[in-house]
């Protein structure tokens, strides 16, 4: 077993203990913060995905994010007033299921992420970061400036939505239905790039002119990452909508693509477990210290840029060692 | 003892980044009245949003589950304010505004445990929108931001205002160049303006409308003509009305020993946000001295009596919670070599809100 | 002397691959360096040129200790590289290529021009369209363009057309009757046997012999080249 | 024997111009089976364009490509690779990051197909990584297998590169300056290699080393400036006035 | 609307424009010719914005100011390139990504350190105070005339420096090949920090010319750099040509959509919503615009390809 591979199992394990702990000495909050980390962590995974193995440098996967967010803050908002999201040509209204919201996040952050995907992939390098950030600050100024859904000032999800067999109010069963999703993502992500498609996919990303010379189109390998990718990213994007109670605007801004980039650097890019430390070490340090200093953004900033410079590869990279590459 | 803390408060604002000193200057106002009233009653646990609603959801979070805090307070912008405020108040904890107001709030979304005390969102629009009639105005151009404040803005601008519309822009959020929009003015045949356009966006409106040479008076709330902000301004601000709720002339004793001490603490004038962040907490103050906050029931019904001195003068609070207040009429003058502001006039007198009538408390 | 290597070692990382290398070019000389695939010949080359580091031993060029001196020094000094792989600026047109890192001396535009002259044809193209033996001259002339005292051919004649490679071999003709000193790598022993004075055999990143050409005898061929 | 013999690759009065330079003028010419059909010429004459199009990385301007007798002139080059065309390129052109292994095992996976499954370990598949090995081991590079491309010297590349294009187990290899790189040793046994692979293999190659030109090719073409200036078997071209002019200068005595 | 009004308008796209053009000319050096990911830029430009107004108001001349706010960029620029940006250079985009934003927090935190949390005063200067008069009746700002002309003079400087001289070719040599342009004798460390510093600079300029006209804040920078990275994208990235074009024309379609978009969609709907949704689609114009562009040329309006477009 490899050193990345004990770091990530650490982490993995050191998570659910901690909330565990948190939770028998009633630190809700704690739990909260815990649950945090795995959400972003989450998404983190999910740009990583495309990002770290497919090469798909997006600056605009906040548009997943929010999407997944505003399903699950309209579908709870018409949940709660009983209203109707559309009437013409169908009636269709809101619902407090996470199951059905996630399943419709996820199925509408594809459809996005087919469109967004085939025009922008045509793109590379620069070129593709600034093209999907069009795409996101569209979705963000639309979001912005349109009123039925609170516009700038967002929407509340005032209860939680519901999970057969959670009580997902309580913040450890909260946390406990995130992490498990968050294994069931990592196991899937693991699978998938160990298998043949994972193989095009590191493949394309390296040198996509060769990919084609053997055979293998890359633009349906990489479309396909990117697809999943934004799929991962919309279902952590709900379930950040469900921990805040609230979604808004800022779920979609350009901000939001810079830190799920930046969890993913920060981890170490190309790393399973990653992004998840990234964001682990991000939450902790915007947390804590800003209680220490009003110029805690400062510090945050030479933290940053401390790491960049010294540790190659990022967090993972600086303890886990290198990559295999057999 | 005195040691120990009755009352904890938890202050959720921004100190860093963009919108830094609004945050700064409620701090300071608050910190101003706990140091004056001498008081050990309160504890306040103050936070950085960073301007980002998740920041103040989860600082929410650490101050009710983890520090238990009694009260919340702080949060300065409107998007912020709907991130955490619906979800506390329901939870059993008191929030006091100093500083957003928005209508979503004021209404239908009302409740029992929300104060605001500085004024609901369209107040000083609408003070303007009546002060347009009594100058005699009947053509007005209007622009604000495409977002929900700055709708409120000119929704509550046309509530008062009687005369015709010369035009109605929105602007992009954080537009920095308005040369179309100053020809559009231009061109209009409008024989006034009035803005609403917070922060920097104000601040680069006004020097390229001075500098286009176009002499069609403006009208803007406070927002733009305030203390933190006059400076960077200059001269291009010189004699604008402006609407606001408080100024530092205003003759009243609370409001003299306010400004006096404000600037011994603190080496600057106060702004418009300082006063808020004064009574927030002097409106806290009273309600802590009349009740214990183990009583929820009392405590609510102290703060509603808002008895207190507010530097604004006479003070109190609507059914919905929101202040019923007089809105001044401001011009920009300069003062010693400081472009300040001076009381004209009176724009709405014991002014509530449109919204208190949907508010089912 | 003019170049003067000893017991030269290098890395890659944390890989080393020369184990210690000697070598000497005096002015006016021709040096072939050889060996078989992956032997050290063009990591030695890299290491005298600053491009890699060098770990141990000693490089020293023009009298000047250079094994430390960042790469742009030693060229300055006189090193002319032609690499292995062109290593075109992609992003130039030909001209620009050849004068970008030109100095002065009597190699100028126009001679570079007659030595090649489809550089001239195709003066205002991307490098990067070029045909890879176009690429090849380019690197030949951007090369000679600075003017060095030890020109560094690695594999310079790789991808051309029997013609020019013909006419390569008969600049460097000229160029070793002008007095030009030259270090070269070359597959097609017959030419370098032809015009070199010296050669240096490499094997496992170690020099495992070297003399003059007239004493490299077809059964040292057979031993380490494979032929 | 030929006139019965079905071409494997046929191309059909193909031009392509970039700009002011007319890199392919009406170029035709064809491979039979068990044969090796040498393409030279000089520097820039349009070789590399030539397979790029044959390959389906440019598109022709005119003309068509005809591969074991279906057209596939609009065919994506990941098409046409399906259906038995290998090339290699005239720049190696690998994952560098990954081991000679991996590279080559990508390729017999493309090969196999199946690069939409999304669960069975790769790196574990005993079929690609025995296919991959044997296809390392027929160009001498199994000691190199877990050696990253990146670390791997410029000959070494050149090996990988080809054992990649095997992998394919293509119907016909396109193979553009294979030799570039190699050392006189790795040259003669590439030689070799070829001249035993062609009689199951096709061979198109391009290749400016006329040893080893002379001795695989059963044809010959010549192209200069865009243009096939001559085409036969190695004898006719080396006795050719103008093919000594263009390309193997007077004074050589290429034999 | 009126032609006259209309010429204004377009006139006013133009000079947005050529003003994204001059914030943009900065990052279109550093960015586009050599190829380094600055998120920073913007905060360069913020700090341009700062040394002028502090100078401007100390001093009581803005052409001082424009002095300051151009060495104290430069000054920046060459110590985060020295300190921070010449250990990324052999590195993955993503790490300059991590480390210019890094460098974000600080620069925006620093200012507000140094300067305060109020925003600073900064006035065009007195011999550009006011408007004149143009062909037709046409009345314009005559800093606004300034700042067409500066952003051409750079765009031609420019223009000039990467397309004409030997710095201009080993800068975008270095950016091929950065070991090559060594090994031929050119000492490419110090050409970068020069031209990151020169790219500094312009930052500077910009922030200092636009600071006057604008608000100088905390937090500038940041609207500046996202606008710079689309103009150079739609442009073709090392192109000067591009970038200007590609500027001209996010000016164009930002103005004119502001303008024309609302009263567009009164044709056929009621007022208050028109003026909704045109500003709604106005404000995200340049987007739409910046991504119809590269799905139809995936490397900008002008890839670079040699000399002609550089
Ligand atoms: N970037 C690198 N990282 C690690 N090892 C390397 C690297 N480049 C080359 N090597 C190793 O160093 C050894 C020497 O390589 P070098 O390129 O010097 O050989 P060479 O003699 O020039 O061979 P060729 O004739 O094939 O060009 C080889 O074993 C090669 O695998
Ligand atoms: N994209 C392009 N734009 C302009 N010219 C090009 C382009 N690609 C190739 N060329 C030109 O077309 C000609 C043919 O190039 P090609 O690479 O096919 O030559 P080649 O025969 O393979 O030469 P070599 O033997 O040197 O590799 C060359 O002169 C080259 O400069
Ligand atoms: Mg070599
Ligand atoms: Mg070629």
């Amino acid at each position: 077993m490899t050193r990345e591979f004990w770091v990530s199992v650490v982490v993995l394990v050191g998570l659910p203990v901690a909330a565990f702990i948190a939770h028998i000495t009633g630190e809700t909050y704690i739990i909260n913060l815990l649950t945090r980390m795995i959400v972003l962590g989450l998404a983190g995974i999910g740009l990583n995905f495309a990002l770290g193995y497919g090469g798909m440098v997006s600056f605009g996967h906040a548009a997943f994010f929010g999407l997944g967010a505003y399903v699950a803050g309209i579908a709870a908002f018409h949940a709660f007033d009983d209203s109707l999201i559309v009437s013409m040509p169908f009636e269709l209204g809101g619902t407090n299921q996470m199951l059905l919201i996630w399943l419709i996040a996820i199925f509408l952050a594809a459809v996005l992420a087919f469109l967004i995907g085939l025009i922008s992939l045509r793109t590379s390098g620069v070129y593709f970061i600034m093209i999907t950030l069009a795409f996101a600050q569209m979705l963000y100024y639309f979001a912005i400036s349109w009123p039925a859904y609170g516009g700038e000032d967002g929407l509340s999800i005032y209860l939680r939505n519901e999970f057969p067999g959670v009580q997902t109010d309580k913040a450890f069963s909260f946390f406990l239905l995130c992490f498990a999703i968050l294994l069931l993502v990592l196991l899937l992500c693991w699978r998938f790039i160990n298998a043949r498609f994972g193989a095009a996919l590191q493949g394309a990303r390296m040198n996509a002119l060769r990919l084609s010379s053997i055979g293998i189109a890359p633009f349906p390998v990489k479309l396909t990452a990117f697809v999943i990718s934004a799929m991962i990213v919309a279902l952590a994007g709900a379930l950040y909508g469900e921990l805040n109670g609230f979604v808004s605007p800022s779920n979609l801004s350009w901000h939001m693509s810079g830190e799920l980039i930046i969890f993913v650097i920060l981890g170490g890019v190309g790393r399973l477990v990653g992004p998840l430390i990234g964001a682990i070490v991000f939450v902790l340090l915007e947390t804590y210290l800003g209680g220490l200093t009003d110029r805690w953004q400062f510090f945050l900033g030479l933290i940053l840029l401390a790491t960049v410079l010294f540790a190659n590869g990022g967090i993972m990279g600086l303890i886990g060692g290198r990559t295999r590459h057999d | 003892t005195t040691a120990q803390a009755e009352l904890k408060v938890g202050m959720i604002t921004t100190l860093s980044g963009g919108g830094a000193g609004l945050g700064v200057d409620v701090r300071d106002g608050f910190q101003l009245a706990l140091k004056m009233a001498g008081d050990q009653q309160i504890e306040l646990l103050i936070e950085d949003d960073a301007r980002k609603p998740e920041n103040a959801v989860k600082i929410a979070d650490k101050f009710i589950s983890s520090d238990k805090v009694d009260v919340l307070t702080g949060i300065i912008w409107s998007n912020l304010a709907m991130a955490v405020v619906p979800k506390a108040v329901r939870g059993g904890t008191f929030y006091i505004s100093p500083n957003a107001g928005p209508s979503a709030l004021a209404g239908k979304g009302c409740h029992e445990n929300y104060f605001n005390a500085a004024w609901q969102n369209d107040n000083l629009h609408e003070a303007m929108g009546n002060y347009a009639n009594e100058a005699g105005y009947t053509k007005s151009f209007i622009l604000a931001p495409n977002y929900p404040a700055g709708k409120d803005a000119l929704t509550g601008y046309k509530r008062f205002y009687k005369g015709e519309s010369a035009g109605e822009i929105y602007t992009k959020l954080g537009q920095t160049d308005y040369a179309a929009e100053i020809a559009q003015i231009k061109n209009s045949g409008a024989d006034s303006v009035f803005f609403f356009l917070p922060g920097g966006m104000g601040i680069s409106f006004m020097k390229q409308y001075a500098q286009s040479g176009i002499d069609i008076p403006v009208l803007g709330p406070a927002f733009s003509f305030d203390q933190g902000i006059l400076a960077a301004v200059g001269d291009a601000a010189l004699g604008v009305k402006n609407s606001s709720q408080w100024s530092k002339d205003l003759t009243n004793p609370a409001n003299k020993a306010f400004v006096e001490a404000f600037v011994e603490e603190y080496d600057r004038l106060p702004s418009l946000y300082a006063s808020q962040g004064f009574d927030t907490a002097n409106l806290i103050l009273s309600a802590a001295a009349k009740a214990d906050i183990s009583d929820k029931a009392a405590f609510r019904e102290a703060l509603r009596a808002a008895d207190f001195e507010s530097v604004r003068g006479d003070f109190k609070f609507g059914p919905n919670q929101h202040p019923i207040q007089n809105i001044y009429v401001r011009e920009v003058i300069k003062e010693n070599g400081v472009l300040t502001n001076k009381i004209v006039s009176i724009g709405l007198e014991n002014h509530g809100d449109a919204y208190a009538v949907d508010c089912k408390m | 002397m003019l170049l003067d290597v000893k017991n030269l070692t290098s890395h890659y990382g944390a890989t080393q691959v020369l184990f210690g290398v000697d070598l000497s070019v005096e002015e006016g000389q021709i040096v072939a360096l050889m060996g078989r695939n992956g032997m050290g010949k063009s990591t030695s080359i890299r290491a005298i040129c600053g491009l890699n580091p060098v770990s141990s031993g000693q490089v020293s060029f023009v009298g000047t200790d250079i094994s430390d001196l960042p790469s742009y020094k030693s060229a300055r000094l006189g090193l002319g590289l032609v690499p292995e792989g062109r290593r075109c600026f992609a992003n130039l047109s030909v001209s620009e290529n050849l004068v970008a890192t030109a100095r002065s001396g009597p190699w100028t535009l126009e001679k570079i021009h007659a030595l090649f002259p489809i550089l001239k044809e195709r003066a205002s193209q991307m490098a990067n369209t070029l045909s890879g033996g176009e690429q090849q001259m380019l690197a030949i002339g951007r090369a000679l363009m600075t003017n060095p005292r030890l020109l560094i051919l690695d594999e310079a004649t790789e991808g051309l057309a029997p013609v020019i490679r013909n006419q390569i071999w008969a600049a460097l003709k000229t160029l070793k009757d002008q007095g030009q000193a030259i270090l070269l790598v070359d597959k097609s022993l017959r030419e370098v046997m032809e015009i070199a004075q010296r050669c240096c055999i490499l094997e496992k990143g170690q020099s495992v012999w070297s003399g003059p050409v007239s004493e490299l005898t077809p059964d040292l061929q057979q031993r380490f080249l494979g032929v | 024997m030929t006139d019965a013999m079905e071409p494997i690759l046929q191309i059909n009065h193909l031009s392509k111009r970039f700009g002011a330079v007319q890199a392919s003028d009406d170029v035709s010419l064809t491979v039979l089976p068990g044969r090796l059909h040498a393409l030279i010429g000089p520097n820039g004459a349009g070789k590399s364009t030539l397979i790029s199009q044959i390959s389906g990385f440019l598109m022709p301007d005119a003309g068509q490509i005809f591969l074991k007798g279906r057209d596939v002139t609009h065919l994506s080059a990941e098409r046409r690779v399906h259906m038995g065309l290998g090339r290699s390129f005239q720049v190696s052109n690998l994952l560098l990051e990954w081991s000679a292994r991996r590279n080559v095992m990508l390729a017999v996976q493309a090969r196999r197909g199946g690069s939409f499954r999304f669960f069975k370990n790769v790196w574990k598949d005993a079929e690609l990584r025995a296919a991959a090995e044997a296809a390392l081991q027929k160009v001498g590079l199994q000691d190199r297998a877990d050696i990253r491309a990146m670390e791997l010297s410029h000959g070494e590349r050149r090996q990988l590169e080809f054992a990649c294009a095997l992998a394919l187990e293509p119907a016909i290899l396109v193979l553009d300056e294979p030799m570039a790189g190699l050392g006189p040793e790795g040259t003669a046994e590439m030689t070799a290699f070829l001249e035993e692979l062609k009689h199951s293999i096709p061979i198109l190659l391009v290749e400016h080393d006329m040893d080893a030109v002379f001795r695989l090719a059963d044809e010959i073409s010549v192209l200069v400036y865009g243009r096939i200036i001559a085409s036969g078997p190695p004898e006719t071209i080396r006795q050719s006035v103008a093919v000594q002019e263009a390309y193997l200068g007077s004074s050589s005595d290429a034999a | 609307m009126s032609t006259l009004l209309i010429a204004e308008q377009v006139l006013n796209g133009l000079q947005l424009g050529v003003t994204l053009f001059l914030m943009a000319a900065g990052l279109t050096l550093v960015f586009g010719v050599m190829g380094l990911i600055n998120l920073a830029h913007g905060s360069l430009y913020m700090i341009g914005a700062f040394c002028c107004a502090f100078v401007s108001v100390e001093t009581g001349s803005f052409l001082l100011g424009l002095v300051a706010g151009m060495a104290g960029a430069a000054i920046a620029g060459a110590v985060l390139e020295v300190v921070v940006m010449q250990r990324l250079y052999a590195r993955d985009h993503l790490d300059q990504v991590l480390a210019t934003f890094a460098l974000i927090l600080i620069a925006s935190e620093g200012t507000r350190w140094v300067f305060g949390d109020v925003p600073l005063f900064l006035d065009v200067p007195q011999a550009f105070a006011g408007t004149v008069e143009l062909v037709g009746g046409l009345t314009y700002s005559k800093y606004r005339l300034l700042i067409i002309f500066v952003g051409l003079v750079v765009a031609l400087g420019l223009y000039w420096l990467i397309a004409r001289t030997r710095l201009g070719m080993r800068i975008r040599a270095g950016e091929s090949d950065r070991e090559m342009i060594a090994a031929l004798g050119v000492n490419i460390r110090l050409v970068y920090t020069i031209v990151f510093a020169l790219g500094a600079a312009l930052a500077g300029l910009a922030g200092s010319m636009v600071g006057a006209l604008s608000s100088v804040q905390v937090g500038m920078g940041e609207p500046v750099l996202i606008l710079a990275f689309v103009v150079i994208v739609i442009g073709g990235i090392g192109s000067i040509k591009g970038a200007l074009i590609g500027a001209v024309l996010v000016g164009l379609v930002d103005t004119l959509g502001r303008v024309f978009l609302p009263s567009f969609f009164q044709l056929f709907m009621n007022s208050s919503d028109a003026t909704t949704i045109g500003s709604s689609l106005a404000s995200m114009a340049i987007y739409v615009v910046m991504a119809i562009v590269l799905a139809v040329r995936p490397q900008g309006l002008f890839p670079a390809t040699g000399t002609s477009s550089a």
